[in-house]
């Protein structure tokens, strides 16, 4: 059976240039890198190497960039770690109603623990108001922390307007870019972005490591206390392979974004048309062009989020749902809440999110498939039934 | 996630469709939540001659309206009555704990279109449980 | 040149078996074990394939292990955990003088955010006193985090003595064994704990991965927050190629415990011994019985520990020291300061450890080398010549 | 950590050893923070016409004696005054920025000696600095 691996922005497979080198560096180097010695000075050198490899996919200094076990580590190193440097200072932070649970539960927890947090709405693309920021901050305000692009339903929020917004005002501004770095061009500065968010398993590299860039300056304090490791800021011994294999995906990932870009568009395109010609009654989510190049997310109608996973997974489709039922929270997604679906279409969304695995004659095997799997769905659904017969 | 039995009776649903002189109707569940079942029945002499759902939910609320189904057709209403949720998930040969919940729509499902016979005909009081 | 790798305690090789496995699960399995296609159930299989292996080397259920980004992680979760999950109920916190940084910085952390923190001092040896210990305990102690083993000095604390009195007065016991698990015998209830520290880079494992042992009942709060993933207590997609190499090499510690920890012994003895026999004016640091198998710490007078291993070093053999020098903080070593050693000594330490990676002819070579390192930096040390001229 | 220049004085240390009728003796540094230098001098006709160090301290510390000695031999006393903990680790290359510390001991106890030196030949106040 065929089989199409749809949800890119899930996570990856390893490229197999970042599998390569991984797989040597673990035969060759143990060392630690905090140790004085030969073994952690061999170490030391390949994890500075990747510091390099990953600040020039952002266009930052390698000193600029802490690497943390992931980019929901990275989400609260950068929020926590501003927060409880600047709460003498103020405390008001600005976030979206449409963030990944990292930023979002991070925020709630400092919510709950005293903070005051703006969760500014979103239209129905997704798209955050520049205005409604605007006028969200106080004088008390320290971070603004909004997605670059959302991993839900793709929509590219307008991160440079939010930038210059807080810099006019002297707020932080911190930007998730785990769905961005790597996809569509970013740059520290010409995003103006005090904090940015990386992780390494959305762009083909290991899972279990991400960074937090830092602009020069910024003062945080630490999430999770220890050694000296990552200026204090990250302490525990280095995910020396992890961090190898993020360095090496990040150069991959600049070095191939033009191309990759326009390959996966164009199968986003294809793929997107084709699911409007040949099935009715779907509700295509999110922006129609500022959009994320691999991301396709539509409801159909009547049917439930799970059942099409289970069936499409049945031909060899993996892909994702924001129905309650798929999450591990049992709760339906916040992002399509967020622009407003009704609960039926939030359960009856799918998302497919292309990359590297994906050509066309996947997209002309989904195509296949889909329409007989939710027609099949339908044929059951009491919603169908009582709607359309 | 799930076992065997389950994805055979996802993939194979037993006794989906609508039954149009149905004796009772019932339905559990709603849109919020993203789980819907209701179940038709067809009695003749206290027996459930005909078992029908229509659902719209996730794997384990279909795999469950067919077990369900299967189980109760063929019984006397009384034995229909007694049986529950956890004889569904059962049948089954059991459900992810988190998926639990979905699974307790059959019966319930099931014991409302009973209601709803009993009601029809005035054979008793409302079901409880 | 012949290298002797002496820093076990600091981090191992993978081991080979783990290494295989790794590659191998890296090649195939790239799945996010939340998602619900056959990508993600298979990661799944692996990663509770791990917890399993690792529940097994502690005597634990698959069920109370929560994976972490390291041994720092996991005890910061354990305390920050505990503290924020009881701090209605007490402020105050037990630890000792010489845990490692990852615990001690984090009480120092709540110290600094209003809870109480007693530090307990040991002896010459490292040992916590369990008198000492009882007479701290208030009615509003919530928590003892005592280390199983000290990773400089290798003394192995009374953790049963210990475990009985936390449960004699209700109080939460934490250990953290990232230097004892798959070194000496490790079973969560016969030390009863409730909560116990464990790091895959210590044990042949790779780095940026570790775990927190959680007794069925204990309630924590998460320290980072996010998704669903590890019950919500550790939040950010799994690590699981480093889960996976975790748990092999959990599995492989417990098969060859006795037979490494007899190997190791041996070797540590001939060379305790052997330093003694040929080097004037030294310190043996630590217990002489109840330490670990692999751990050797010796002060040596008049000389500096950095100058020590870069001498070391060139010969091909790595150690690490507790001096200023050669540490990230340029701090002494907090565990021979508590031990009472004095400036010169705690700058003049080394410590060897010893491990998979060596043998006798190791021994035999570092005797060899050792010697005449020390009495070269002796020769130009105003400190030996005052003192000995 | 170090490049190739400090590694080659930590290794071969230039002038380590005492000058038993030294001109001047100066000492910089304690146990407390792990490094001590101790530099003697022989003073002939107002050149340093041999310097000497002993020394308590990690590879940047011996390096920096070693590298201080030799470029103060043979200097004057006035040019070897102007001698900075800068010019040494310049010589060396550079160090690592967190043992700049360590090298600063070098120079200072070279002018502690002079100093030594000046106060028991009476050549002047207190060199500052
Ligand atoms: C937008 C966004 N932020 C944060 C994360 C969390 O990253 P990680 O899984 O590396 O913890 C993800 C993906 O899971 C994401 O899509
Ligand atoms: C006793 C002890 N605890 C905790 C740690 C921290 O573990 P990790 O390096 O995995 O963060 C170490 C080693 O570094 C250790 O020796």
């Amino acid at each position: 059976m065929r089989k199409v691996y749809l949800d890119h922005a899930g996570t990856t497979l390893l490229h197999p240039e970042v599998y390569s080198l991984m797989c040597e560096f673990m035969k060759n180097t143990f060392g630690n890198p905090s140790s004085i010695h030969s073994f952690g000075r061999e170490a030391k050198k390949w994890v500075d190497e990747a510091r390099q490899q990953v600040a020039d996919l952002i266009g930052s200094k390698a000193g600029e960039i802490i690497f943390t076990s992931g980019g929901t580590e990275a989400d609260n190193l950068a929020i926590i770690g501003v927060a409880a440097a600047r709460h003498k200072k103020g405390n008001h932070i600005i976030t979206s109603s449409i963030e990944h649970p990292a930023v979002l539960n991070t925020c709630k927890h400092l919510a709950k623990i005293g903070f005051e947090v703006t969760f500014l709405p979103v239209d129905r693309y997704g798209l955050v108001d520049p205005e409604e920021l605007y006028k969200a901050i106080r004088p008390e305000t320290i971070l603004i922390s909004i997605m670059h692009a959302n991993n839900e339903i793709g929509t590219i929020e307008p991160a440079e307007e939010i930038g210059r917004i807080a810099k006019e005002h002297g707020v932080l501004f911190h930007t998730d870019a785990v769905q961005t770095a790597g996809k569509i061009p970013v740059n520290v500065n010409t995003l103006g972005v005090d904090l940015l968010t990386l992780s390494s398993h959305k762009i083909y590299g290991p899972k279990g490591v991400g960074a937090i860039y830092k602009r020069k300056g910024v003062r945080l304090q630490p999430v999770v206390h220890g050694g000296g490791q990552e200026k204090t800021l990250r302490p525990g011994t280095e995910n020396t392979m992890g961090i190898v294999g993020f360095g090496k995906a990040a150069e991959i990932a600049a070095r191939e974004l033009d191309s990759e870009f326009n390959r996966t568009r164009q199968l986003r395109d294809k793929l997107i048309q084709g699911i409007k010609e040949r099935i009715p009654d779907v509700k295509y989510n999110g922006h129609p062009e500022l959009r994320l190049p691999h991301n396709v997310n539509f409801s159909f109608s009547y049917v439930e989020g799970e059942s099409m996973l289970l069936s499409l997974d049945m031909k060899g489709i993996a892909a994702s749902s924001g129905s309650a039922c798929s999450s591990s929270t049992l709760k339906p997604s916040h992002v399509l809440t967020a622009i407003g679906l009704p609960y039926e279409l939030i359960h009856g969304s799918l998302r497919m999110t292309l990359g590297m695995m994906n050509d066309a004659v996947d997209i002309d095997y989904v195509l296949e498939v889909l329409p007989g799997v939710v027609s099949k769905l339908r044929s059951f659904s009491p919603l169908a039934n009582k709607l359309t017969v | 996630m799930y076992n065997e039995i389950v994805m055979d009776h996802f993939q194979n649903p037993r006794n989906v469709g609508e039954i149009a002189d149905a004796s009772g109707v019932g339905e559990i569940g709603n849109v919020v939540c993203g789980d819907i079942l209701r179940v038709y029945i067809k009695v003749k002499d206290e027996i459930l001659d005909d078992v029908k759902y229509m659902t719209f939910g996730c794997g384990a609320a279909v795999a469950s309206g067919s077990m369900m189904t299967t189980l109760a057709k063929g019984k006397t209403v009384e034995e229909a009555k007694k049986l529950t949720n956890k004889d569904v998930a059962k049948a089954l040969g059991g459900l992810p704990p988190q998926k639990l919940h979905c699974s307790n729509l059959a019966a319930d499902a099931l014991h409302k279109a009973i209601e709803d016979w009993m009601n029809k005909t005035g054979k008793g009081d409302k079901l409880d449980g």
